[in-house]
Protein backbone atom coordinates (compact mmCIF):
# COMPACT_ATOMS: atom_id res chain seq x y z
CA UNK A 1 0.00 0.00 0.00
CA UNK A 2 1.14 3.29 -0.96
CA UNK A 3 1.93 5.43 1.62
CA UNK A 4 1.59 9.86 1.44
CA UNK A 5 4.51 11.86 2.81
CA UNK A 6 2.99 14.73 4.24
CA UNK A 7 4.71 17.80 5.60
CA UNK A 8 4.01 21.42 6.78
CA UNK A 9 7.44 23.24 7.37
CA UNK A 10 8.52 26.53 9.34
CA UNK A 11 11.50 26.62 7.52
CA UNK A 12 13.22 26.82 4.36
CA UNK A 13 13.05 23.49 2.62
CA UNK A 14 15.18 22.27 -0.83
CA UNK A 15 13.11 20.56 -3.29
CA UNK A 16 16.21 19.27 -5.60
CA UNK A 17 17.36 17.48 -2.38
CA UNK A 18 13.80 16.36 -1.62
CA UNK A 19 13.35 15.32 -4.77
CA UNK A 20 16.45 13.34 -5.04
CA UNK A 21 15.23 11.38 -1.76
CA UNK A 22 11.63 10.61 -3.35
CA UNK A 23 13.13 9.44 -6.59
CA UNK A 24 15.58 7.05 -4.88
CA UNK A 25 12.13 5.77 -2.32
CA UNK A 26 10.73 4.80 -5.49
CA UNK A 27 12.08 2.48 -7.90
CA UNK A 28 9.82 0.39 -9.06
CA UNK A 29 8.16 3.75 -10.29
CA UNK A 30 9.22 4.61 -14.24
CA UNK A 31 8.01 8.33 -14.23
CA UNK A 32 7.94 10.83 -11.36
CA UNK A 33 6.25 14.25 -12.03
CA UNK A 34 6.77 17.28 -9.29
CA UNK A 35 5.60 20.84 -9.07
CA UNK A 36 7.71 23.02 -7.33
CA UNK A 37 5.88 26.72 -6.35
CA UNK A 38 8.23 29.41 -5.52
CA UNK A 39 8.03 33.62 -4.53
CA UNK A 40 8.48 34.86 -7.82
CA UNK A 41 11.20 37.48 -8.02
CA UNK A 42 10.93 39.53 -10.51
CA UNK A 43 9.32 43.64 -11.18
CA UNK A 44 6.94 42.56 -12.92
CA UNK A 45 5.23 41.23 -9.63
CA UNK A 46 4.98 44.47 -8.16
CA UNK A 47 8.18 44.01 -5.90
CA UNK A 48 7.10 41.85 -3.44
CA UNK A 49 9.45 42.07 -0.87
CA UNK A 50 8.41 39.20 1.37
CA UNK A 51 5.38 37.14 1.42
CA UNK A 52 4.05 35.47 4.77
CA UNK A 53 1.83 32.00 4.79
CA UNK A 54 -0.16 31.30 7.93
CA UNK A 55 -1.76 28.32 8.87
CA UNK A 56 -3.93 26.81 11.48
CA UNK A 57 -2.58 24.19 13.28
CA UNK A 58 -5.28 21.99 13.92
CA UNK A 59 -6.67 21.60 10.24
CA UNK A 60 -3.79 22.49 7.69
CA UNK A 61 -1.84 19.30 8.13
CA UNK A 62 -4.52 16.94 8.60
CA UNK A 63 -5.97 18.64 5.73
CA UNK A 64 -3.29 18.13 3.43
CA UNK A 65 -3.26 14.54 4.57
CA UNK A 66 -6.56 14.02 3.81
CA UNK A 67 -6.32 15.93 0.10
CA UNK A 68 -3.34 13.06 -0.07
CA UNK A 69 -5.22 10.29 0.48
CA UNK A 70 -7.91 11.15 -1.88
CA UNK A 71 -5.22 11.22 -4.62
CA UNK A 72 -3.63 7.83 -3.50
CA UNK A 73 -7.61 6.46 -3.64
CA UNK A 74 -8.04 8.12 -7.55
CA UNK A 75 -4.69 7.05 -8.77
CA UNK A 76 -2.69 4.22 -9.38
CA UNK A 77 0.52 5.71 -7.57
CA UNK A 78 4.11 4.16 -5.84
CA UNK A 79 4.47 7.48 -4.23
CA UNK A 80 2.92 10.64 -3.17
CA UNK A 81 5.51 13.45 -1.46
CA UNK A 82 3.67 17.10 -0.32
CA UNK A 83 5.64 19.34 1.31
CA UNK A 84 3.97 23.23 2.04
CA UNK A 85 6.03 25.95 4.12
CA UNK A 86 4.17 28.08 6.34
CA UNK A 87 5.97 31.21 7.89
CA UNK A 88 7.45 34.56 5.97
CA UNK A 89 9.85 33.58 2.98
CA UNK A 90 11.44 35.88 0.63
CA UNK A 91 11.99 36.00 -3.21
CA UNK A 92 12.90 32.82 -4.75
CA UNK A 93 12.24 30.51 -1.64
CA UNK A 94 10.84 27.42 -2.45
CA UNK A 95 6.39 27.19 -1.49
CA UNK A 96 5.59 24.02 -2.05
CA UNK A 97 6.61 20.88 -3.67
CA UNK A 98 4.09 18.16 -5.26
CA UNK A 99 5.87 15.31 -6.72
CA UNK A 100 4.20 11.62 -7.52
CA UNK A 101 5.88 8.39 -8.72
CA UNK A 102 3.99 6.63 -10.49
CA UNK A 103 4.43 3.24 -13.33
CA UNK A 104 2.73 5.26 -15.73
CA UNK A 105 3.28 8.73 -16.45
CA UNK A 106 -0.31 9.81 -17.08
CA UNK A 107 -1.50 8.82 -13.34
CA UNK A 108 1.60 10.77 -12.16
CA UNK A 109 0.46 13.81 -13.97
CA UNK A 110 -3.08 14.08 -13.36
CA UNK A 111 -2.26 13.07 -9.24
CA UNK A 112 0.66 16.22 -9.18
CA UNK A 113 -2.27 18.66 -10.99
CA UNK A 114 -4.98 17.17 -9.10
CA UNK A 115 -3.20 18.11 -5.55
CA UNK A 116 -1.65 21.35 -6.58
CA UNK A 117 -5.51 22.56 -7.92
CA UNK A 118 -6.62 21.52 -4.40
CA UNK A 119 -3.87 22.61 -1.88
CA UNK A 120 -4.46 26.17 -3.48
CA UNK A 121 -7.93 26.26 -3.68
CA UNK A 122 -9.08 24.50 -0.64
CA UNK A 123 -5.72 24.09 1.97
CA UNK A 124 -6.15 26.35 5.06
CA UNK A 125 -3.71 29.09 4.37
CA UNK A 126 -3.76 32.51 4.28
CA UNK A 127 -1.30 34.71 2.21
CA UNK A 128 -0.37 38.25 3.08
CA UNK A 129 2.50 40.27 0.75
CA UNK A 130 4.55 42.64 2.02
CA UNK A 131 5.45 45.66 -0.94
CA UNK A 132 6.53 49.26 -0.37
CA UNK A 133 6.92 48.20 3.58
CA UNK A 134 3.76 47.09 4.09
CA UNK A 135 1.70 43.75 4.47
CA UNK A 136 -1.55 43.31 2.84
CA UNK A 137 -3.71 40.10 2.50
CA UNK A 138 -4.34 38.27 -0.46
CA UNK A 139 -7.68 37.41 -1.34
CA UNK A 140 -8.56 34.28 -3.02
CA UNK A 141 -8.94 34.26 -7.03
CA UNK A 142 -11.66 33.15 -8.92
CA UNK A 143 -9.27 30.76 -11.11
CA UNK A 144 -8.44 28.85 -8.30
CA UNK A 145 -12.02 27.85 -8.41
CA UNK A 146 -12.19 27.13 -11.96
CA UNK A 147 -8.97 25.32 -11.58
CA UNK A 148 -10.61 22.55 -9.29
CA UNK A 149 -13.93 22.53 -11.15
CA UNK A 150 -12.16 20.62 -13.46
CA UNK A 151 -11.61 17.44 -11.37
CA UNK A 152 -15.67 17.53 -9.96
CA UNK B 1 -14.39 30.28 32.64
CA UNK B 2 -13.31 31.03 29.06
CA UNK B 3 -13.11 30.84 25.20
CA UNK B 4 -10.41 31.43 23.02
CA UNK B 5 -11.13 33.17 19.92
CA UNK B 6 -8.64 32.93 17.21
CA UNK B 7 -9.13 34.98 14.11
CA UNK B 8 -6.96 34.11 10.83
CA UNK B 9 -6.16 35.88 7.67
CA UNK B 10 -7.16 39.10 7.72
CA UNK B 11 -9.71 38.82 10.68
CA UNK B 12 -6.23 39.14 12.44
CA UNK B 13 -5.88 42.91 11.33
CA UNK B 14 -9.21 43.58 12.04
CA UNK B 15 -9.52 42.24 15.93
CA UNK B 16 -5.80 43.71 16.04
CA UNK B 17 -4.44 40.02 17.06
CA UNK B 18 -4.22 37.06 16.19
CA UNK B 19 -5.94 35.45 19.23
CA UNK B 20 -7.53 36.56 22.23
CA UNK B 21 -9.80 35.53 25.60
CA UNK B 22 -12.94 36.25 25.94
CA UNK B 23 -15.56 35.19 29.01
CA UNK B 24 -17.57 32.08 28.32
CA UNK B 25 -20.95 32.82 26.81
CA UNK B 26 -24.07 30.49 26.12
CA UNK B 27 -24.08 30.89 22.54
CA UNK B 28 -21.88 32.06 19.40
CA UNK B 29 -24.45 35.02 19.00
CA UNK B 30 -23.25 35.97 22.49
CA UNK B 31 -20.22 35.79 22.08
CA UNK B 32 -20.58 38.09 18.90
CA UNK B 33 -22.55 40.91 20.70
CA UNK B 34 -19.60 41.02 23.16
CA UNK B 35 -17.32 42.09 20.84
CA UNK B 36 -16.69 45.61 18.82
CA UNK B 37 -19.16 45.78 15.96
CA UNK B 38 -16.71 46.11 12.90
CA UNK B 39 -15.04 42.74 14.26
CA UNK B 40 -18.68 41.54 14.89
CA UNK B 41 -19.45 41.72 11.27
CA UNK B 42 -16.65 40.61 10.31
CA UNK B 43 -17.10 37.07 11.73
CA UNK B 44 -20.71 36.85 10.97
CA UNK B 45 -19.80 37.30 7.44
CA UNK B 46 -21.61 34.12 5.54
CA UNK B 47 -17.64 33.16 4.02
CA UNK B 48 -16.26 32.47 7.19
CA UNK B 49 -16.51 29.59 8.52
CA UNK B 50 -15.67 28.64 12.32
CA UNK B 51 -14.14 25.48 13.46
CA UNK B 52 -14.46 24.77 17.11
CA UNK B 53 -11.50 23.33 18.77
CA UNK B 54 -10.31 21.97 15.48
CA UNK B 55 -13.67 20.56 13.55
CA UNK B 56 -14.77 22.52 11.39
CA UNK B 57 -18.95 23.43 11.83
CA UNK B 58 -20.70 23.07 8.39
CA UNK B 59 -22.86 26.15 9.77
CA UNK B 60 -23.02 28.09 12.56
CA UNK B 61 -26.30 27.15 14.07
CA UNK B 62 -25.82 26.43 17.90
CA UNK B 63 -22.43 24.96 19.15
CA UNK B 64 -22.39 24.27 22.51
CA UNK B 65 -20.03 26.07 24.18
CA UNK B 66 -17.68 24.56 27.36
CA UNK B 67 -15.16 26.44 29.46
CA UNK B 68 -11.62 26.09 27.27
CA UNK B 69 -13.30 26.01 24.14
CA UNK B 70 -11.16 27.63 20.76
CA UNK B 71 -13.16 28.83 18.65
CA UNK B 72 -11.55 29.80 15.20
CA UNK B 73 -12.24 32.00 12.47
CA UNK B 74 -11.51 31.21 9.00
CA UNK B 75 -12.18 33.87 6.23
CA UNK B 76 -11.62 32.19 2.65
CA UNK B 77 -8.21 30.60 1.98
CA UNK B 78 -5.71 32.48 -0.96
CA UNK B 79 -3.64 29.62 -1.26
CA UNK B 80 0.34 29.66 -1.08
CA UNK B 81 1.15 28.44 -4.69
CA UNK B 82 1.43 30.30 -7.67
CA UNK C 1 12.42 35.65 -25.36
CA UNK C 2 12.47 32.13 -23.74
CA UNK C 3 15.36 30.05 -25.09
CA UNK C 4 15.06 26.32 -24.45
CA UNK C 5 18.05 24.05 -22.86
CA UNK C 6 17.87 20.79 -25.34
CA UNK C 7 20.95 18.31 -24.37
CA UNK C 8 21.29 14.43 -25.79
CA UNK C 9 23.59 12.78 -22.50
CA UNK C 10 25.65 9.66 -23.59
CA UNK C 11 26.50 9.36 -19.85
CA UNK C 12 24.33 9.47 -16.62
CA UNK C 13 23.04 12.78 -15.11
CA UNK C 14 21.45 13.54 -11.86
CA UNK C 15 17.87 14.91 -12.44
CA UNK C 16 17.94 17.23 -8.84
CA UNK C 17 20.86 18.62 -9.89
CA UNK C 18 19.44 20.34 -13.65
CA UNK C 19 16.70 20.52 -11.35
CA UNK C 20 18.08 23.03 -8.75
CA UNK C 21 19.99 24.65 -11.94
CA UNK C 22 17.08 24.94 -13.98
CA UNK C 23 14.51 26.23 -11.26
CA UNK C 24 17.60 28.74 -9.86
CA UNK C 25 17.82 30.01 -13.74
CA UNK C 26 14.56 30.98 -13.61
CA UNK C 27 13.36 33.55 -10.63
CA UNK C 28 10.66 34.87 -12.54
CA UNK C 29 8.21 31.65 -12.49
CA UNK C 30 6.21 31.10 -9.99
CA UNK C 31 5.74 26.95 -10.87
CA UNK C 32 8.06 24.72 -12.51
CA UNK C 33 6.59 21.05 -13.56
CA UNK C 34 8.99 18.34 -14.35
CA UNK C 35 8.74 14.83 -14.99
CA UNK C 36 11.93 12.56 -14.79
CA UNK C 37 11.71 8.46 -16.24
CA UNK C 38 14.08 6.58 -14.79
CA UNK C 39 14.63 2.76 -15.50
CA UNK C 40 12.22 0.92 -13.57
CA UNK C 41 14.03 -1.78 -10.97
CA UNK C 42 11.73 -4.08 -9.78
CA UNK C 43 10.87 -8.01 -10.57
CA UNK C 44 7.57 -7.05 -12.38
CA UNK C 45 9.41 -5.32 -14.68
CA UNK C 46 10.51 -8.69 -15.99
CA UNK C 47 13.49 -8.39 -14.60
CA UNK C 48 14.95 -6.19 -17.06
CA UNK C 49 18.75 -6.17 -16.69
CA UNK C 50 19.57 -2.94 -18.79
CA UNK C 51 18.23 -0.85 -21.28
CA UNK C 52 19.71 0.77 -24.50
CA UNK C 53 18.37 4.01 -26.28
CA UNK C 54 20.42 3.86 -29.91
CA UNK C 55 19.65 7.40 -31.31
CA UNK C 56 20.72 8.53 -35.33
CA UNK C 57 22.53 11.82 -34.72
CA UNK C 58 21.45 14.04 -37.33
CA UNK C 59 18.20 13.26 -36.55
CA UNK C 60 17.75 13.00 -32.77
CA UNK C 61 18.65 16.11 -30.94
CA UNK C 62 17.42 18.43 -34.04
CA UNK C 63 13.91 16.34 -33.91
CA UNK C 64 14.40 17.39 -29.64
CA UNK C 65 15.22 21.41 -30.88
CA UNK C 66 11.90 21.24 -33.04
CA UNK C 67 9.85 19.76 -30.33
CA UNK C 68 11.35 22.40 -27.71
CA UNK C 69 10.41 25.48 -30.37
CA UNK C 70 6.68 24.11 -30.81
CA UNK C 71 6.19 23.68 -27.25
CA UNK C 72 7.69 27.19 -26.91
CA UNK C 73 5.04 28.82 -29.58
CA UNK C 74 2.21 26.67 -27.80
CA UNK C 75 2.80 28.25 -24.09
CA UNK C 76 3.87 30.64 -22.26
CA UNK C 77 6.91 29.82 -20.70
CA UNK C 78 9.92 31.14 -18.70
CA UNK C 79 11.91 28.39 -19.24
CA UNK C 80 12.42 24.58 -20.79
CA UNK C 81 14.45 21.89 -20.21
CA UNK C 82 14.58 18.74 -22.03
CA UNK C 83 17.17 16.08 -21.33
CA UNK C 84 17.42 12.91 -22.63
CA UNK C 85 20.03 9.80 -22.56
CA UNK C 86 21.54 7.74 -25.03
CA UNK C 87 23.48 4.92 -24.77
CA UNK C 88 22.96 1.93 -22.05
CA UNK C 89 21.15 2.12 -18.73
CA UNK C 90 20.58 0.13 -15.94
CA UNK C 91 17.58 0.14 -13.20
CA UNK C 92 17.30 3.53 -11.29
CA UNK C 93 19.14 5.15 -14.01
CA UNK C 94 17.42 8.39 -15.64
CA UNK C 95 16.19 8.11 -18.59
CA UNK C 96 14.71 11.43 -19.28
CA UNK C 97 13.92 14.91 -17.75
CA UNK C 98 11.64 17.43 -18.53
CA UNK C 99 10.84 20.36 -16.69
CA UNK C 100 8.71 23.75 -17.67
CA UNK C 101 9.10 27.10 -15.86
CA UNK C 102 6.16 29.44 -15.98
CA UNK C 103 4.31 31.66 -14.78
CA UNK C 104 1.07 29.79 -14.26
CA UNK C 105 0.96 27.07 -13.52
CA UNK C 106 -1.06 25.54 -16.20
CA UNK C 107 1.53 26.52 -18.61
CA UNK C 108 4.00 24.45 -16.72
CA UNK C 109 2.06 21.08 -16.49
CA UNK C 110 0.40 21.09 -19.96
CA UNK C 111 3.94 22.20 -21.57
CA UNK C 112 5.85 19.23 -19.38
CA UNK C 113 2.83 16.62 -20.66
CA UNK C 114 2.83 17.53 -24.19
CA UNK C 115 6.59 17.35 -24.42
CA UNK C 116 6.64 14.19 -22.93
CA UNK C 117 3.88 12.14 -25.31
CA UNK C 118 5.95 13.98 -28.32
CA UNK C 119 9.58 12.93 -26.85
CA UNK C 120 7.95 9.12 -26.54
CA UNK C 121 6.09 8.78 -29.69
CA UNK C 122 8.10 10.78 -31.76
CA UNK C 123 11.30 11.13 -30.99
CA UNK C 124 13.85 9.42 -32.42
CA UNK C 125 14.88 6.32 -30.01
CA UNK C 126 15.20 3.22 -30.68
CA UNK C 127 15.15 0.77 -27.26
CA UNK C 128 16.19 -2.56 -26.54
CA UNK C 129 16.06 -4.39 -23.06
CA UNK C 130 18.20 -7.09 -21.95
CA UNK C 131 17.05 -9.50 -20.13
CA UNK C 132 17.77 -13.28 -19.24
CA UNK C 133 21.53 -12.40 -20.86
CA UNK C 134 19.88 -11.51 -24.18
CA UNK C 135 18.54 -7.97 -25.94
CA UNK C 136 15.46 -7.73 -27.76
CA UNK C 137 14.54 -4.51 -29.67
CA UNK C 138 10.99 -3.03 -28.04
CA UNK C 139 7.84 -1.86 -30.43
CA UNK C 140 6.33 1.42 -30.17
CA UNK C 141 2.98 1.05 -28.22
CA UNK C 142 -0.65 1.45 -29.37
CA UNK C 143 -1.06 4.14 -26.15
CA UNK C 144 1.89 6.33 -27.49
CA UNK C 145 0.21 6.95 -30.20
CA UNK C 146 -2.93 7.57 -28.06
CA UNK C 147 -1.25 9.81 -25.86
CA UNK C 148 -0.41 12.19 -28.73
CA UNK C 149 -3.87 11.92 -30.32
CA UNK C 150 -4.51 14.33 -27.41
CA UNK C 151 -3.26 17.24 -28.51
CA UNK C 152 -4.68 17.44 -32.10
CA UNK D 1 32.26 5.42 -55.29
CA UNK D 2 30.05 4.39 -52.17
CA UNK D 3 26.90 4.97 -50.62
CA UNK D 4 26.54 4.41 -46.53
CA UNK D 5 23.74 2.48 -45.47
CA UNK D 6 22.77 2.90 -41.47
CA UNK D 7 20.61 0.45 -39.89
CA UNK D 8 18.65 1.81 -36.91
CA UNK D 9 16.41 -0.56 -35.03
CA UNK D 10 15.60 -4.02 -34.85
CA UNK D 11 17.40 -3.52 -38.54
CA UNK D 12 20.57 -3.33 -36.84
CA UNK D 13 20.02 -7.72 -36.25
CA UNK D 14 18.72 -8.21 -39.44
CA UNK D 15 21.61 -6.50 -41.31
CA UNK D 16 24.34 -7.93 -38.63
CA UNK D 17 25.76 -4.82 -38.16
CA UNK D 18 25.04 -1.13 -37.63
CA UNK D 19 26.21 0.56 -40.71
CA UNK D 20 27.42 -0.78 -44.29
CA UNK D 21 29.46 0.69 -47.30
CA UNK D 22 27.92 -0.28 -51.05
CA UNK D 23 28.78 0.23 -54.01
CA UNK D 24 27.20 3.61 -55.61
CA UNK D 25 23.62 2.69 -57.50
CA UNK D 26 21.79 4.81 -59.41
CA UNK D 27 18.46 4.55 -57.09
CA UNK D 28 16.99 3.27 -54.11
CA UNK D 29 15.63 0.19 -55.83
CA UNK D 30 18.78 -0.40 -56.72
CA UNK D 31 20.55 -0.39 -53.89
CA UNK D 32 17.67 -2.66 -52.62
CA UNK D 33 18.49 -4.97 -55.34
CA UNK D 34 22.21 -5.40 -54.34
CA UNK D 35 20.81 -6.49 -51.00
CA UNK D 36 20.36 -9.88 -49.27
CA UNK D 37 16.37 -10.59 -49.83
CA UNK D 38 15.67 -10.28 -46.03
CA UNK D 39 17.51 -7.09 -45.02
CA UNK D 40 15.93 -5.70 -48.70
CA UNK D 41 12.21 -6.76 -47.75
CA UNK D 42 12.45 -5.35 -44.17
CA UNK D 43 13.95 -2.17 -45.19
CA UNK D 44 11.47 -1.76 -48.25
CA UNK D 45 8.39 -2.32 -45.27
CA UNK D 46 5.62 0.48 -45.14
CA UNK D 47 6.73 1.79 -41.80
CA UNK D 48 10.44 1.70 -42.24
CA UNK D 49 11.06 5.64 -43.00
CA UNK D 50 14.40 6.93 -45.08
CA UNK D 51 16.55 9.60 -44.16
CA UNK D 52 19.53 10.79 -47.26
CA UNK D 53 22.06 12.56 -45.07
CA UNK D 54 20.11 13.67 -42.16
CA UNK D 55 17.19 14.02 -44.23
CA UNK D 56 14.17 12.29 -43.94
CA UNK D 57 11.95 11.73 -47.07
CA UNK D 58 8.68 12.17 -46.77
CA UNK D 59 8.29 8.87 -48.89
CA UNK D 60 10.67 6.92 -50.50
CA UNK D 61 10.21 7.86 -54.39
CA UNK D 62 13.39 8.32 -56.38
CA UNK D 63 15.95 10.24 -54.07
CA UNK D 64 18.74 10.99 -56.34
CA UNK D 65 21.81 9.51 -55.20
CA UNK D 66 25.73 10.70 -55.02
CA UNK D 67 28.85 9.32 -54.18
CA UNK D 68 29.52 9.61 -50.62
CA UNK D 69 25.45 9.88 -49.20
CA UNK D 70 24.74 8.41 -46.22
CA UNK D 71 21.21 6.23 -46.36
CA UNK D 72 19.39 5.59 -42.79
CA UNK D 73 16.50 3.54 -42.37
CA UNK D 74 14.64 4.13 -39.59
CA UNK D 75 11.77 2.13 -38.30
CA UNK D 76 9.31 2.92 -35.72
CA UNK D 77 10.28 4.40 -32.73
CA UNK D 78 10.18 2.82 -29.77
CA UNK D 79 10.70 5.84 -27.23
CA UNK D 80 12.99 6.14 -24.43
CA UNK D 81 10.73 7.34 -21.51
CA UNK D 82 8.31 4.95 -19.34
Amino acid sequence: MTVADVRLLTSPFDPADELAGFAASHPAAGGIVSFTGQVRCDAEAGGVEALELRHYDPLTLPGMGALAESVLGRWDLEGLLIVHRSGILFPGDPIVLVAAAARHRRDAFAATDFAMDHLKSESWFWKREKSGGSWRWIEPRSEDFEDIRRWQ
Amino acid sequence: MALRLVFLGRLEDIAGCGDREVPLADSIDAVFDALEPELAAALRADRVKLAVNGVLLRDRDAPILRDGDELAFLPPVSGGAP
